[in-house]
């Protein structure tokens, strides 16, 4: 199961990265900047995507702190 | 939640990520950070209008 | 579960509404007006709702009305 | 057939309704009616062609 | 269940080829070329469809046919 | 693999057939195959990234 979430989020970077990096008619291979971007959108997925979690958890720590402190 | 995270992530990366470089910098983490407390607020205010429409 | 059903349509139309209405770059609070075409998004997707199932069982009705008359 | 009408209603809000008021307008109920009609058509012609090269 | 499939294909082609085609505010009827659009749209997407999956079966093969010659 | 191959033809047939016409032209089917080459590219290049930064 854990193995089917995993490839459902490749899937799914796979189309979002593919619409974000492949602006070009497709050629015969990645144009230019192409397939850097590609990796560089999944590794900024993944960092934006704990970023934020860490952000959620952060206000939630201070939610519960203020609730303390009351 | 947790589907609401996921959304908020893939809206405030499409917004604050529109070129994905080799790192994430400070100016991208400030744009999520701002682009998730609006995305939150935005739930906010679609619930109370939702719940007030149709209650 | 029809409170799943009231939260999946609240979390679709937060997507749907933010992509309407939340077009420059976030900032500290909403841009002016940001906010109430959140709220407005809200009520005229539930008005058009209304709207257009209100013209379907009116069509429905005439095609019976119809069938009956020949 | 309610799949289908909610897909008429996301298309058609999307296409009468770009910028959400303080109500709905009686220009934007014609509009709602028009693409409503149009969408039920393009059903119509999908499926026919559809089914008409699969069988 | 193969019936369900059929509708679910007809549901989702309609949504897709109503957004190429259909660019105009809706009239009283169709636009011009509009409603020859939505008939080569489910065409062509067909056609696409098989085309797709006969490259990937004759690059199977040859994958298949390389891999028994070494 | 089929909801990749699915995914492939909706994003190439949107990339190389943007305004269906009675046929599909050799030009067409051309661009089709690049990208389909293309697309399974970037799967393996977006797998390999992934992969790499979960273990």
């Amino acid at each position: 199961q854990a193995h089917a979430r995993v490839n459902d989020s490749i899937r799914n970077l796979t189309g979002m990265c593919w619409d974000k990096c492949i602006t070009s008619t497709p050629g015969s291979r990645f144009a230019r900047g192409e397939e850097s971007c590609l990796s560089n959108c999944v590794e900024r997925f993944l960092d934006t995507s704990i970023y934020i979690v860490t952000q959620v958890q952060r206000q939630q720590q201070q939610l519960l702190q203020a609730q303390g402190d009351s | 939640v947790q589907e609401l995270i996921n959304k908020a992530t893939e809206k405030c990366f499409a917004k604050c990520v529109p070129k994905p470089g080799t790192s994430l910098t400070s100016s991208d983490e400030a744009c999520l950070a701002r682009c998730l407390d609006r995305y939150m607020e935005a739930f906010t205010v679609v619930s109370r209008t939702y719940t007030a429409r149709i209650s």
